[in-house]
């Protein structure tokens, strides 16, 4: 049943959430992080697995916690507040997903375990150089030879390249009308001879991108997931689930700038009165507030959808990620605003969160692209 | 979204909608029937007739003790007679402020007496109240009170002016403010009065309104009595007590969601889209613009954000956690400016015929659109502007400091 | 040369236009109008023509006063600002001018004299049932018979057709692949034999409009104005003039707007203060004045472009129309949103510059078909 | 839009355009020509060299009596050089803010031996000039200064620091605001100074901003002694000497325009609807979106209005009537927010693009879209927030009551 609020279990994966990131993950580490080509530290993610989040909705089986997507969506609310670095959703959900859903019990085997105990970062290789998350992009071809594939082609604004262990990659091996038809997944080690990772230099630093470049790789059978030609379906399935974490990412974001604006405003005395005391600055924090109520609602709903297969799942993710994504660009905007020019300082960490704001507005789909969805329901 | 349920559920589940289908009115929910949208006499007996028919069925009057005549149900079933009330979307109550208003006041300041004689009449619809609060120079500052009562034996003597009365044509009882201690300082001069409209030398009268209509109304007060018992809450505590009422008021904001208007009209998602698919400009289909179906697809969004930020806060309050009273600013504003954005698109969409009103040939949806386009200018000015209801939210549940003002 | 100010003469136009209107035209004079069916009377139309507005841009030779189209923009500005009713633009514009540019001598010599003097109102019937107004949305027929044309059909959304003397009316003499083509204009008495007119109640009523229905009315040939299936570039031309002054009602209307908040918000005491020391109402002030700032220059840039027949004409009035119809509509909701209450109730003027706002908006076309024209320059 | 014009006029507009043709640095103006759009070395002696050049040729310096430099040519004249030179899109400056501010102020309130020092080689570009005003507590309220001068002899000992510094790296000379009386009140304790970027105990270092460049700067103050006699305008006023300034300062705005720019940029309409059509999501082309032609219609709309605004001004003064010096808020704000909301745009058309930067083979335009979204968030904030704009239109234009204020 659809539970909006949050349970005692919850509160207490969120305490202990709060609790991890601000002593493992604190802006020191972030910033590290930025000017690192990785993005992330073998390290941190060992402390990840340690407290059970690498495989949090995997199932016990394959050494999961067996948690629900809503919790994993409060874990993401919080990794949000913190622009937490590094590979989590790429691995998580881009990669294990699909191999949980569509793997034979021995991909499963060899994959999801080392994923749930932090051996094995993963990520998906979909995007094309027309930069849009769709079948239509997906024109990398695998040509079969014998029981292989072999992929020649380049992936573009790949995430987490450098970090991951082995990547999922989508190719065209049909084209058909339908450009959902024709997909097919391949799992691909990164340390396979003619496979190149170039780094993409990002906006938001926190979130690397990379391109990634196949020369004749040959994918053995065992390492086709899923039936031939019908790969975007889980695909499609993981990356609604990443956009309701992503909004999850947005919200939490979003309550630290807020916060952060409102201790800002008490104490920043100009005019002789704090700045919060001015109605500009009290309207602005109140806009924020009030839209970041909404924006949470959505999510909620979006997280709790997918969690229980609704069918309009589809519907409240479109709805969440349009308006927590313009929501988190309006708030991260204002949260430079308030601050002035301490805030457009490369030494405020505002900035990282108007850059994630901007980047996490682009992945899946902006705001446009999901308000076009939600009109085609009504069509 | 509908899950399994106990059987429990599923029976009583039926029974409401079973009980719906008999005593709704004949033809309601279909485009034949035209429901009264404004505040027609016929409106107002329709309210009236529906809140005591749901009443006397156990299925409204939720919320009040029973000896106040409130009607006590496990909490499960009130989850399903609302759910089940909002997917066929029922009828509008009359328009009283005696549910919004002086129900949750009495309920919350009332003496005995008062809770026994006019609680039950609130609940089940019998007897119909208006407030007064707003004058010509108090509007969203009540400190500017000026309509003033002089203690008189064992009543008060009321003189002044009262605007903006909602109801103000059907009310048998009224809330009032008045000042009764001019000398005192600001939050410390002004009592809260149950008064009789049928007091001699009370008066109203229509306040025509931007979109041609009356809804509101004066009131005058020329030596009216009202008995020292009629007080609600402490004498020069008013101003306390009204906020009980104001909270209560703003709450009682706007019901948006896919299903819950009985025709075709605001809230109504489906009309909307209905509207653009019918409506072309320069021989293109609205619909088919991407312009508006961004734009409506955006209020879609907005009314399921509504809806879902119900639930939520319906979930923490069941959990026990306490929801800030002053968060009903944060929803009055946002339905407010979302109604608003949403009539001016409507406007865009109706084109030239959004200057059609009631009366022309020509009017879409009997004018319906247009009228509320201008009626709900008020809605970010009334129940507290939208910007009061700004610094309400920024200093009372951010915790900003308040500005320096002239007064206070 | 293009000239962005106003002169000597044209600030004497200024002031005796505000003088003129603000002793004729008070608001009880435009109640009064509001509740009446033809929304003007002989009386004060007389008064128009004594002063020579009524042929303000016509030729000396007749009888106008042989002004500049600047000069009307001018007069028009004071117009809006007093939310002024009554078929101006109509008969000046939407019908002399096609007149003066399509008529013959006889046409002229008929018409224009008694319009320039007073002694005949005209108001153009071109849109019908779809509301736009474009060559598309002409399907009325007029049929040939003998010399005649016979017409027969409705006009929706007519202007002032009450108080007309006489119609412009356009017609579908041909149907072809180009919509211009094939649109005749016809001079048509209302007093004719046949021809119904009926208001439409309208959400401004300072604006009458009316359903105009011919019945079988004969046109003869010297009431055929300008070349049979030639008739929209004339029209098309009056209503980029009629658009450009719509502009500067528009700039006028959000003047009157801004002036009387201001006194307002300096006077309205709230909470101990005037209402206008907060800042929540001082910046909406500062967003209503600037948006009219540029609005007015918009609209000088257009009304002048017009004036020289610049080439770009088209393009100053499309980006006029759309910038002065948001600005206005803007200005006008907070100038409701400021006074409060009192802005709500129908004693006070403020709606009726609120739904002038409204009207002037979807007349020859909203922000977004012109937004939309703009556009299709850089295609 | 270009009517008759004498032949006088004619030949001198020829005259213009010819010396503009062999006097461009070479290639500028077309696709392949990169100017350097962000602070470096290259972009400042191009600047230096740009200025000179048109003085030396007598097409700059207007404004100016001639014996501080200044060039004194007939308003025609003036008039067709600005018309042609912004026609072709000349090169910018160099970063100095000589012609800026510092030039408006010394001219309004220098001395004699200060006009004639430095005005000249502020108008040639041989001297370049930086400010120091803000300070970590002072940002939007000057009266928080704590950079203080004590009299010593003939010299002022300056200590403390400025933020905020543009033109901090290549500046000769700089204005400085500091408290002279530390007991005075408010407006009536600072001074204002010029001051030589090579005394002693004068520092500087780059402040990064989130662009992660370092057009600002910070400077340091430990000791360094300003002569007396660099005092411009009267001791302990000089929050009046400052206004000048900020006023000359905020009215220095954006450059919007067809063609006002040398490649593809942002004040370039072209370039955006180019961006747009070469652009495609989800295999369409974003010019062929409603969407996007609305929002970039829109755009070339505030881009005229601006250019109308300015002609109509132009005019106004022309013909003799008073400018506000405080519209310099209102199209202070309207540039700054135009830019944000084209950038904003810009971004969305770019879709995963716009996470490219300078240095990322997918960068579009090098990145130079991208980094001047993130440089021009500042656009709202730097010279005066656009809150302190709105409440100087409301107060200064508009003549609204200030509000009450802590101190003041």
């Amino acid at each position: 049943m659809m539970e909006y609020g949050i349970n005692e279990e919850q509160e207490m994966l969120k305490t202990m959430a709060r609790d991890f990131l601000a002593k493992e993950c604190p802006k020191t580490f972030t910033r590290a992080m930025m000017n690192d080509q990785t993005g992330i530290t073998k390290d941190y993610w060992k402390k990840m697995a340690d407290v059970g989040w690498t495989g949090l909705i995997l199932p016990e089986q394959y050494g999961g916690a067996n948690m629900t997507f809503r919790d994993l969506s409060i874990l993401c609310e919080e990794m949000g507040r913190m622009v937490m670095p590094g590979p989590f959703v790429s691995t998580l959900v881009m990669s294990a997903l699909p191999i949980l859903n569509a793997g034979t019990e021995a991909q499963k085997q060899e994959f999801l375990p080392r994923i749930a105990n932090g051996q094995m970062i993963m990520t998906a290789a979909v995007t094309e150089t027309d930069g849009d998350f769709w079948p239509g992009g997906v024109n990398m071809q695998a040509y079969p030879r014998g029981e292989d594939y072999i992929l020649t082609g380049a992936k573009s604004f790949v995430p987490d390249a450098m970090a991951a262990d082995w990547f999922l990659v989508a190719c065209r091996t049909k084209t058909s009308a339908d450009p959902e038809e024709g997909i097919t997944l391949c799992l691909v080690n990164k340390d396979d001879w003619g496979i190149y990772v170039n780094p993409l230099k990002t906006m938001d630093e926190t979130r690397k991108q990379y391109q990634v470049t196949f020369n004749r790789i040959a994918v053995p059978a065992k390492y086709i997931l899923g039936e031939v030609n019908k790969g975007w379906r889980y695909l499609k399935d993981a990356a609604l689930r990443a956009t309701a974490l992503h909004c999850a990412e947005m919200v939490g974001g979003g309550e630290w700038v807020l916060e952060t604006c409102v201790e800002y405003a008490k104490t920043r005395v100009q005019f002789g009165a704090p700045i919060g005391s001015f109605q500009a600055v009290k309207h602005h924090l109140a806009n924020m507030y009030t839209q970041l109520e909404y924006a949470r609602a959505l999510m909620v709903w979006a997280a709790e959808s997918v969690k229980e297969n609704d069918p309009q799942a589809d519907l409240a993710v479109n709805m969440a990620k349009a308006y927590c994504g313009d929501t988190f660009k309006m708030v991260a905007g204002l949260g430079i605003q308030i601050h002035g020019g301490i805030g457009f300082t490369w030494d405020h960490d505002m900035h990282l969160y108007f850059k994630r704001s901007r980047a996490l507005d682009t992945v899946f789909g902006d705001a446009n692209y999901h308000r076009e969805l939600i009109a085609q329901h009504y069509d | 979204m509908v899950s399994e349920q106990s059987g429990k559920e599923t029976a009583f589940r039926k029974q409401v909608r079973d009980w719906l289908k008999t005593n709704l009115p004949k033809g309601w929910g279909t485009p034949e029937y035209h429901a009264p949208e404004r505040q027609t006499e016929a409106a107002q007996a329709l309210g009236e007739k529906w809140t005591k028919t749901c009443y006397d069925a156990g299925y409204a009057g939720f919320g009040y003790p029973k000896e106040y005549g409130g009607i006590v149900r496990p909490d499960w079933e009130i989850r399903i007679i609302r759910e089940e009330f909002t997917l066929c979307g029922t009828p509008p109550g009359p328009m009283s402020q005696g549910l919004l208003m002086a129900g949750p006041t009495i309920l919350r300041w009332g003496q005995e007496w008062q809770k026994k004689r006019f609680l039950p009449k609130i609940l089940n619809g019998e007897e119909s109240w208006c407030q007064g609060f707003s004058e010509p120079d108090a509007g969203s500052d009540l400190a500017n009170v000026r309509t003033a009562a002089v203690r008189d034996g064992d009543d008060w003597v009321v003189n002044g002016q009262k605007v903006w009365t909602s109801n103000w044509m059907f009310a048998d009882f009224g809330l009032l403010v008045v000042k009764t201690d001019p000398a005192a300082k600001r939050h410390r001069n002004l009592s809260y009065f149950i008064f009789d409209c049928t007091s001699p030398g009370f008066s109203r009268r229509p306040l025509k309104q931007m979109s041609g209509e009356s809804e509101f109304g004066e009131m005058f007060f020329d030596n009216v009595r009202i008995p020292h018992k009629n007080l609600l809450g402490e004498l020069n505590m008013g101003w306390y007590v009204a906020l009980t009422g104001l909270a209560a008021e703003r709450s009682g904001g706007f019901a948006v969601g896919g299903r819950s208007t009985a025709r075709r009209g605001w809230g109504n998602m489906e009309s909307i889209v209905e509207l653009a698919k019918e409506t072309k400009h320069y021989g293109k289909a609205v619909w088919d613009d991407p312009l508006f179906r961004q734009r409506i697809a955006q209020f879609a969004i907005q009314g399921e954000a509504m809806r879902a930020n119900g639930a939520l806060q319906g979930a923490m309050a069941r959990q026990g956690k306490k929801i800030d009273p002053n968060e009903v600013s944060v929803s009055k504003n946002f339905s407010a400016e979302l109604r608003q954005h949403s009539d001016d698109m409507v406007m865009e969409i109706l084109g030239a015929y959004s200057q059609m009103v009631e009366g022309s040939p020509l009017a879409v949806n009997g004018g319906d659109w247009v009228y509320g386009m201008l009626r709900w200018r008020g809605a970010t000015i009334e129940r507290g502007t939208s910007e009061i209801n700004r610094n309400i939210i920024a200093e009372k549940i951010l915790g900003l400091p308040r500005e320096a003002r002239g007064n206070d």
